[in-house]
């Protein structure tokens, strides 16, 4: 580069220096933001409730803290999808940093009641046999204490349990409410880091196998961390090319309406490599938020070492938060790419659904099975999100809101099956539990059907809708694939029925504890969502599409 | 009057009905009502028959029309009934011998637990039989033509204890269904030809002709083939006469009436009935001709060399048939004699079968004739009877046979041309077949040293009368054997009344019906000579010598039986085995292959999730790499 | 001098990064490569930032130091309390779940 | 708004299932009432149905049209035609036989011996799921004959499996030559088979589906046919091909057609019979159905582009299974394999394009429902009674037990379409209809007959005739129960093979209807085309 450009470029440095003396103080729309707010100040006091509460209440205090502010973080999106954010009002607040739409809204009202279904489960005490006249829940006592030594039992014996959960469940959500929404890179980065950072700390907190929970949240938390220094070097590279990490800029640059402002990068940035590779490693990060292969193999480890409630959790919530943020940046950000990362994604989506389906027919434990079929889901899902119509949009919005449930629902069933090694997730081990105790194993067909997406359950609604939308996005070979591994998926879903109704039970087979109002809860709400998103959609298929549009 | 065609069928159906359903409180009364029943039927049929006199020949066709059967676009079926000239020959024959035979059983299934089956089976027969010679479609002919075929399978299957009883009855069936199929293309034929199968409008009535003319010759040819076949399956005519012989499994009142007298002659009136179509298929006609020559050959010359009488007489009704099928092949100048020596043999067959019955009842049912001889001291009015039965049969001058089958012989030689001669020659060499054949058997039954011995637990059999109720059907065939003739003959009554039906012509014989007839009676004289120099100078072996080849291919079936052994049973046993092994490997394999290498597969994508936190990141950072190079080689395509 | 060099520099220490993470076995090591990766992505910020002559670079910048001490909090926990269990940090120990 | 007359035949069943369910396991002989006094008010409502259904009238009636997901553009749409009628008396009707004659094989078994635990396969049998499951599958049956849309059909086409599947292998039939643990691997080997077969199938209808939706826009049957005719809505003739497809294939699997065919031998040998009646006679139908209904008015052109080699399919159908069926060792897989071959004159008939073969597959629906039952039915009695399925354990049966013999006999020469019964009419118009179009393939299917001649009577002569087995000699006759069941259903075969006039005059004009959507008509005679 000649001397004048380097020259130009102080002096332009110079010049483009100028405005930033005069800023403005920043403006925020308070009670668009309500819902995050609220359920941040929650976590918080939640911290202090940990800090002066004395212990013996801090499960009731910590449990009602939460209930109040994720109920209270619904209302408040209520509110605000009624007062028309989602549709006409539909804005971007925080200085352009939170975009407050249909399509955030619809996400972060289905991962706050994803949330308060999981919270039950996390506050769930009547599952393990009481120890010294304590209930427990499916948390480490003391999570420092080392597996096994005297600091545990000592722990367990003073009926420690760990009450921090509460907040950093609720720190967790905070980041998924702000993921979806995020209107620029840097508060996407941001979100994605806080909701991930207390996952992998929860990750850890499991009672029992805690040596497998340690080790899941080791992997989890390592791989996490590649993943998100691959998505903030895409970030840089982004910045680097539009000179900006707002959505909107971004996305202007990218169509070509607003010229890079000054020559000098114009003849360095010129070619669209920056662009591109930025693109496609912030995409990266995500793919592994939401466990697309090949960016999928933390799943299985970490979800079967994980607090099974945790897991639920996980599976449910990052994987809309980690579309919803999916979603914004290819519709609004990218859409002049399309043409580039469509391709590329029809191959993501394929591998995907094959993998995991596939993968899943030899598991052996049930955790892990539902992981590779939560892989395959994240398949059928980006067959939708390819679509890249509002009906692509919303059809992508169902799913995640039906499929949340679904999965609550399933993981909570499997911490009802337990033996004298806590659960008991080895899928022999669940052989004729029709026999024994026929409704839990209904329950748990009703959500393995809805998995293998059979008509009247949730599963087909929200598997039809992306599909049409794929095949109408133009995207028939898609929906062959997408028909071939429900296929393959079905069996594996059926080979689980067939062994729980028509197999012998094991003499010394597990026990299906009996549940305390809070899973019963969880578990009731996803069957009803099931059925009734199976059998009557068209009322949620109206909200989803109302909030089908993304504010630019 | 037309109302009662309807009845004729319904007497018999209800008493089957009745019978069938009724159960055992029955049994005591079972077999009268059953034999009223039939009888009520014959009654109407005298009646009909008397009206039919009382019309003009040209309008003695009656035809009742009950409802719609099968309305289905085109296809239009339905319940009718058509009574002329020659259902109505048919209909007493039927009614009249089933009659007889009916009352026959009563005594010889006296000791049969399952008496009143029998005759529910008998009246279904009865009902099923004249449903086939009184349709006015060829498709409610077709039911006839099953419903026969499933009396029969019941009757021969009547001893079901008895596995060969059972074998036989499903042989039986199967054979006729092979049959069947052609009498259903036969229809379909009709239907694509003609948009009809009903007799009415395709054959012709009151006289002006049907639309069977209408069509290419080939269509009719292929019409005709197809009903030939069907014809071979019911009437036991080369290459499906196989069952029959199996057939004598049944009581023997049921080789009397179905395998004798009635049934296994349906070939014959569906052929004459087919008329106008055959007409129009010279081809046709000559294949027929053919058949029934070389059938009536061989059946002569099986029953030659059978020693069950039954089965020597079901050789002799083959034969029988074979030469009315030859007549029927002959067209116009055969179909009236064709008839004509169909009921002349319903008597004295039927009269000959309730003979041998009667003679087994005396014999403890031995069937074998070398374990008879002498028995005319014993049972004379059988003796009488069966004897007056077998000159018919053999053509005596005067009896039933003699006209008859003169007149076919005749016909035989007046086709004309090199066929003629054959056929005629093969009609003359039968007759002295027949001739040889039925000797034997009278010699070996009647004649001769008392053979029997005591059997396994040492009863001696004392031959000895049939009860009367046995004995009066049996004078009264006789009578039937020996006047049916002649009094058909004289003025050719038979002639002109079944004319109108089936159309009559002279062929030129190239030989004088005299020089026929002196032909016949030539040969007849050999036969017996033969015969009598066998088995009536010396005495005969109880145990059946070695015999020549011919012999022996003859007790064999001439190998027929052998051959469907091998070829059908056994290639079919094949068949299914091998296929049933390639459904079950190949089908299916190919399925539980595809699921297996599914499975495989995952087994192997497994191994990929090894647990190692790196190497997962190696996929991660493997697949960024993959995923970048991707998206840049898609903006530079 | 040329900013683009930074760049070069930066995309190096990712490169760096990222294979130390995937050769080195010890999970404090892996760890610190990641923060390296992080550190790289600093880097390209800032040169970006002064590239395009706005702050929004460098402001990122110190946001990503702020999430890589969370980071280091969070990591250094878990990463300890498996020591503890296990007294060993190699990731490849920590291999009870596959297939 | 008029009564909702096709939804409550298909709601009372429904209902039905859910308090048969209810009912607390101790009163199970009142679940057994129960069950039956709703099949048998269905049975009611569907005669309703058939009287107040005008032969004559609009091409569907009784219609009702509510809209349900607007947003895939699906609406609850009913209506029937001939067709349509004839499948849902059919279905109505035997029901109540299906749950009379299975009156006793959901009873817990008083353990036999004490070593098997209390779990053990076949001793976990909670009767009244038994009998809800089967009414649930009514009302899917009944709803799928009724529905002309696409997606509602699609629904409870699938969802049908679900409760089948229960059924098969829950309650399979315990006779087994190698005991109880091979009966119910066996078992649940036939149910998964069984599902993944169907649902494979039906998951590759689902892309056809939405392909349907992506190309029409909507599902309602009228509406696209419609379209299609008036040429507003036209598809590319490979779209239309491919879609047609995608729906045979699912239909193909139900029906079952050769090569698709393996899963019913096992269904049917493993389950109960009167589960093997279900399907066989009741759930299969809905397969053919659907091709004349679906395959024909939304595809006519694609329909005629696959007719040969579809019908290539159906006559080795027809010729395999009867061959199969002789090979069989097994009572119910024989019959099974016959009801293949059935199958195959059924595909055969639709696909022939003329009202004679289509009336007559129509008509073979039925007959071939209540034949089957018959036949199969009275093997039940008789499987029951010894304990075995295997023909080679029994043996002169029709001494001991005449009437079950002679009601198995009817029953076989049902099989066999003897003439003067019902199957008759129906197989020979098939025959006619092919035939006319295509005589080669006519014959050949022709052959047909002998070899449903041959195993049937092969069947009948090694359980009924031959000396008494000592196994079978104590073996009583058929009980009032049981001849209940039997006897209306024989009656029926013989009414309907010697009037089946009722029935074609109800189904005639739908078949016309057909025929003009895929623009065909029948052809004419030699003889008059010639004048």
């Amino acid at each position: 580069m000649s001397a004048s450009a380097v020259h130009s470029l102080w002096t332009t440095a110079a010049t483009a220096a100028e405005p930033i003396s005069k800023i403005d103080s920043p403006k925020i729309e308070y009670g668009q933001l309500s819902p995050t707010l609220i359920v941040v100040g929650a976590a918080i006091i939640g911290v202090l409730v940990e800090a002066f509460v004395p212990r013996k209440h801090r499960y009731y205090a910590q449990l009602f803290v939460s209930v109040v502010a994720l109920t209270a973080a619904f209302a408040a999106v209520v509110a605000l999808a009624q007062g028309g954010y989602g549709t006409t009002k539909a804005r971007i607040a925080a200085m352009g940093a939170i975009a407050v739409d249909g399509p955030a809204l619809f996400l972060q009202g289905t991962i706050l009641l994803a949330a308060l279904v999981g919270l039950f489960t996390f506050a769930e005490r009547r599952l393990d046999p009481e120890v010294h006249g304590n209930r427990v829940d499916s948390f480490a006592a003391q999570a420092a204490s080392v597996p096994g030594s005297d600091s545990e039992q000592a722990a367990v014996k003073a009926g420690f349990t760990t009450t921090e959960v509460f907040p950093l469940l609720l720190f967790a959500v905070a980041g998924m409410l702000v993921f979806p929404s995020a209107n620029d890179l840097l508060t996407l980065f941001i979100a994605l880091e806080v909701f991930s950072l207390p996952l992998y700390l929860l990750c850890a907190l499991a009672r029992r196998k805690r040596l497998m929970s340690q080790e899941a949240a080791v992997k989890y938390f390592l791989l996490g961390a590649f993943a998100s220094a691959f998505t903030l070097f895409g970030i840089a590279l982004l910045y680097g090319y539009a000179g900006s990490v707002s959505y909107g800029t971004i996305a202007q640059v990218v169509d070509g309406t607003v010229q890079n402002v000054n020559p000098a990068l114009a003849d360095t940035m010129g070619n669209d490599a920056l662009l591109l590779v930025g693109a496609a490693m912030i995409v990266m990060g995500l793919l592994f938020k939401v466990g697309a292969v090949p960016f999928h193999m933390w799943t299985p480890d970490v979800y079967q070492g994980a607090p099974t409630p945790v897991t639920g959790f996980m599976a449910a919530a990052t994987k809309v938060a980690a579309f919803g943020a999916l979603l914004r940046l290819l519709y609004v950000v990218l859409p002049g790419l399309r043409w580039d990362w469509r391709p590329v994604m029809w191959g993501v989506a394929i591998v995907t659904m094959l993998g995991g389906a596939i993968v899943a027919i030899t598991q052996t434990d049930i955790k892990r099975l539902l992981a590779y079929s939560s892989i395959a889901h994240a398949g059928f899902i980006l067959a939708g999100v390819i679509a890249t119509t509002p009906d692509g949009v919303s059809s992508v919005l169902f799913y995640l809101a039906a499929y949340s449930f679904v999965t609550i629902g399933a993981f909570a069933v499997v911490t009802l099956v337990r033996d004298a090694g806590g659960e008991a997730t080895h899928l022999s081990k669940w052989a004729g539990l029709g026999r024994r105790s026929p409704l839990v194993a209904a329950v748990f067909a009703v959500f393995l059907l809805a998995f293998a997406g059979i008509p009247l359950t949730s599963g087909f609604a929200g598997k039809f809708a992306v599909f049409k939308a794929a095949a109408e996005g133009g995207a028939a070979p898609l929906v062959v694939v997408g028909v071939i591994s429900s296929a393959i998926a079905a069996f594996f879903y059926i080979r689980v029925i067939v062994l729980m109704f028509f197999s012998e039970p094991r003499p010394e087979g597990p026990t299906v504890a009996v549940p305390s109002p809070l899973t019963m809860t969880a578990i009731a709400v996803g069957v009803a969502v099931t059925l009734v998103l199976g059998v009557a959609p068209q009322y949620f298929l109206d909200l989803a599409n109302q909030a089908g549009v993304f504010v630019r | 009057m037309e109302n009662l065609i309807a009845l004729l069928i319904a007497a018999p159906l209800l008493g089957a009905a009745v019978l069938l359903v009724g159960g055992r409180r029955l049994d005591a009364v079972g077999h009268w009502i059953g034999t009223l029943l039939s009888s009520v039927s014959f009654v109407f049929g005298v009646i009909l028959f008397s009206d039919l006199l009382s019309r003009d020949a040209e309008d003695r066709t009656l035809t009742q029309h009950l409802f719609s059967w099968i309305p289905v676009g085109g296809f239009q079926a339905d319940v009718a009934f058509r009574l002329d000239q020659l259902s109505m020959t048919f209909v007493l024959l039927i009614t009249g011998v089933g009659s007889l035979i009916h009352l026959y059983s009563v005594g010889y299934m006296e000791h049969d637990e399952r008496r009143r089956r029998f005759f529910g089976y008998l009246n279904l027969f009865l009902a099923a039989m004249l449903l086939l010679v009184l349709a006015d479609n060829y498709l409610l002919l077709y039911v006839g033509w099953e419903g026969v075929g499933l009396a029969s399978y019941l009757l021969i299957g009547f001893w079901q204890h008895k596995p060969s009883a059972a074998t036989a009855a499903k042989k039986a069936f199967l054979v006729n269904r092979v049959g069947d199929i052609g009498l259903s293309i036969a229809i379909m034929l009709m239907f694509t030809t003609f948009g009809t199968f009903a007799f009415g409008p395709l054959l012709g009535a009151e006289g002006e002709p049907g639309i069977a003319g209408d069509a290419s010759e080939g269509r009719l040819t292929a019409i005709a083939l197809m009903l030939l076949l069907a014809a071979c399956g019911k009437s036991a005519q080369v290459p499906l006469q196989s069952w029959l012989g199996d057939a004598m499994e049944g009581p023997t009142p049921v080789s009397a009436l179905i395998h004798a007298a009635t049934m296994v002659t349906a070939g014959v009136y569906l052929i004459v009935r087919s008329a106008a179509i055959f007409n129009g298929a010279p081809d046709a006609q000559l294949v027929v001709t053919v058949v029934g020559a070389v059938t009536l050959l061989f059946g002569a010359i099986v029953g030659c060399a059978k020693d069950d009488i039954k089965k020597a007489l079901a050789g002799s009704t083959m034969s029988q048939i074979g030469y009315m099928v030859l007549a029927a092949g002959l067209g116009p100048i055969g179909y009236v004699f064709a008839i004509m020596h169909l009921v002349t043999h319903g008597f004295f067959k039927a009269g000959l079968f309730l003979g041998a019955g009667s003679v087994m009842h005396g014999m403890n049912d031995e069937v074998d004739m070398r374990k008879y001889g002498g028995l005319r001291k014993y049972m004379p009015i059988t003796f009488v009877t069966f004897g007056l039965g077998y000159l018919a049969i053999i053509g005596f001058p005067g009896l039933s046979g003699f006209f008859s089958k003169d007149k076919i012989i005749e016909a035989a030689f007046a086709k004309g041309g090199t066929e003629g001669w054959i056929l005629g020659g093969c009609a003359l060499l039968g007759a002295a077949i027949t001739a040889y054949y039925m000797t034997r058997v009278m010699l070996m039954t009647f004649f001769g040293e008392k053979r029997w011995q005591p059997d396994a637990e040492g009863h001696e059999p004392h031959p000895h009368e049939s009860p009367r109720s046995m004995t009066i059907p049996m004078i009264v065939l006789a009578f039937g054997s020996v006047f049916a003739g002649g009094f058909f003959s004289i003025g050719d009554r038979f002639l002109h009344w079944l004319e109108p039906v089936t159309g009559h012509s002279h062929g030129d014989s190239p030989v004088s019906a005299l020089t026929v007839t002196l032909a016949t009676m030539v040969v007849l004289v050999v036969g017996v000579a033969i015969a009598y120099a066998q088995y009536g100078r010396r005495p005969v072996p109880i145990v059946a010598p070695r015999g020549s080849l011919l012999t022996r291919a003859a007790r064999r079936d001439l190998f027929q039986d052998d051959f469907n052994h091998v070829v059908l049973v056994r290639g079919g046993e094949h068949l299914t085995r091998s296929l049933v092994y390639v459904d079950h490997t190949l089908v299916d394999g190919v399925v539980n292959g595809t699921a297996a290498s599914v499975g495989g597969l995952s087994g192997r994508l497994r191994r990929v999730q090894n647990g190692f936190a790196r190497s997962y990141a190696v996929s991660m950072f493997g697949g960024a790499a993959v995923l970048i190079a991707a998206t840049l080689l898609m903006r530079a395509v | 001098m040329n900013p683009v060099n930074y760049l070069y520099l930066a995309a190096l220490l990712f490169t760096i990064g990222a294979t130390g993470v995937l050769i080195r076995r010890n999970a404090i090591v892996v760890f610190m490569c990641i923060e390296l990766m992080l550190n790289a992505c600093n880097l390209a910020f800032v040169t970006f930032s002064r590239m395009h002559g706005n702050l929004d670079g460098q402001i990122i910048a110190f946001f990503t130091m702020v999430v890589a001490a969370a980071e280091v909090v969070v990591g250094l926990a878990i990463i300890v309390s498996l020591f503890r269990s296990r007294h060993s940090a190699s990731v490849d120990d920590a291999s009870l779940m596959k297939l | 708004m008029s009564f909702p007359l096709l939804t409550a035949t298909a709601a009372l069943p429904a209902i039905g299932a859910v308090l048969t369910a209810a009912v607390p396991a101790a009163r199970r002989n009142a679940a057994k009432s129960l069950a039956l006094v709703f099949s048998l008010a269905t049975l009611a409502l569907a005669i309703v149905v058939l009287v107040r259904f005008d032969p004559d009238g609009g091409r569907y009636q009784l219609t009702e049209s509510h809209s349900w997901i607007a947003d895939f553009g699906v609406r609850y749409e009913l209506g029937v035609d001939g067709i349509g009628v004839a499948l849902v008396v059919l279905t109505a009707l035997l029901i109540p036989f299906i749950i009379l004659a299975g009156w006793h094989d959901a009873d817990p078994l008083e353990t036999g011996d004490a070593s098997l635990s209390s779990y053990a396969a076949g001793r976990w049998r909670p009767t009244q799921g038994f009998f809800a499951l089967i009414l649930a599958v009514e009302a899917m049956v009944i709803i799928s004959f009724e529905a002309t849309d696409v997606f509602v059909f699609y629904i409870f086409f699938e969802a049908m499996l679900i409760p089948m599947y229960f059924l098969i292998g829950g309650f399979g039939d315990r006779a087994h030559e190698h005991g109880e643990e091979a009966a119910s691997t066996q078992r649940s080997y036939a149910a998964v088979k069984f599902l993944l077969y169907n649902l494979v199938g039906g998951l590759i209808m689902l892309a056809a589906v939405i392909g349907l939706y992506v190309v029409a826009g909507n599902f309602s049957l009228t509406e696209i046919a419609e379209a299609r005719a008036n040429g507003t809505l036209d598809m590319a003739t490979n779209t239309e091909r491919w879609l047609f497809l995608g729906f045979f294939f699912a239909f193909a699997v139900k029906a079952p057609l050769w090569p698709l065919h393996t899963w019913l031998p096992n269904a049917m040998g493993e389950s109960t019979t009167p589960v093997a009646v279900l399907i066989t006679a009741v759930v299969d139908k809905v397969g053919t159905f659907a091709m004349l209904r679906f395959c024909l008015q939304l595809f006519p052109e694609a329909s005629k582009w696959a007719t040969p080699a579809i019908l290539v399919l159906a006559v080795i159908s027809i010729i395999y299974g009867a061959l199969l069926a002789v090979g069989q060792r097994d009572i119910k897989r024989l019959v099974a394999y016959a009801s293949i071959s059935h199958f195959g004159f059924i595909i055969l008939g639709i696909f022939a394009m003329t009202s004679q073969g289509q009336s007559g597959a129509t008509l073979y629906m039925v007959n071939h429902g209540i034949s089957t039952a018959a036949l199969m039915l009275v093997a039940g009695f008789l499987i029951s009674r010894r304990g075995s399925r295997l023909i080679a354990d029994y043996g002169g049966v029709q001494k001991v037990a005449p009437v079950l013999a002679g009601t198995f006999l009817i029953g076989g020469l049902a099989t066999l379409s003897l003439p003067g019964l019902a199957p008759f009419v129906s197989e020979f118009l098939v025959l006619v209809g092919t035939f006319e179009r295509y005589p080669a393939i006519g014959i050949v299917a022709t052959f047909g007959i002998v070899l449903a001649a041959l195993y049937t009577l092969v069947l009948y002569q090694r359980t009924m005739t031959g000396p008494v087995k000592p196994e079978v000699s104590a073996m009583p006759d058929l009980r009032a129960r049981e001849l209940l069941v039997v006897a209306p259903l024989i009656v029926l075969l013989i009414f309907l093979g010697v009037y089946p006039k009722p029935v074609t005059d109800i189904v005639d004009p739908a078949v016309k209807q057909t025929l003009s959507d895929v623009h065909k008509k029948d052809p004419q005679p030699e003889v008059e085309a010639a004048k």
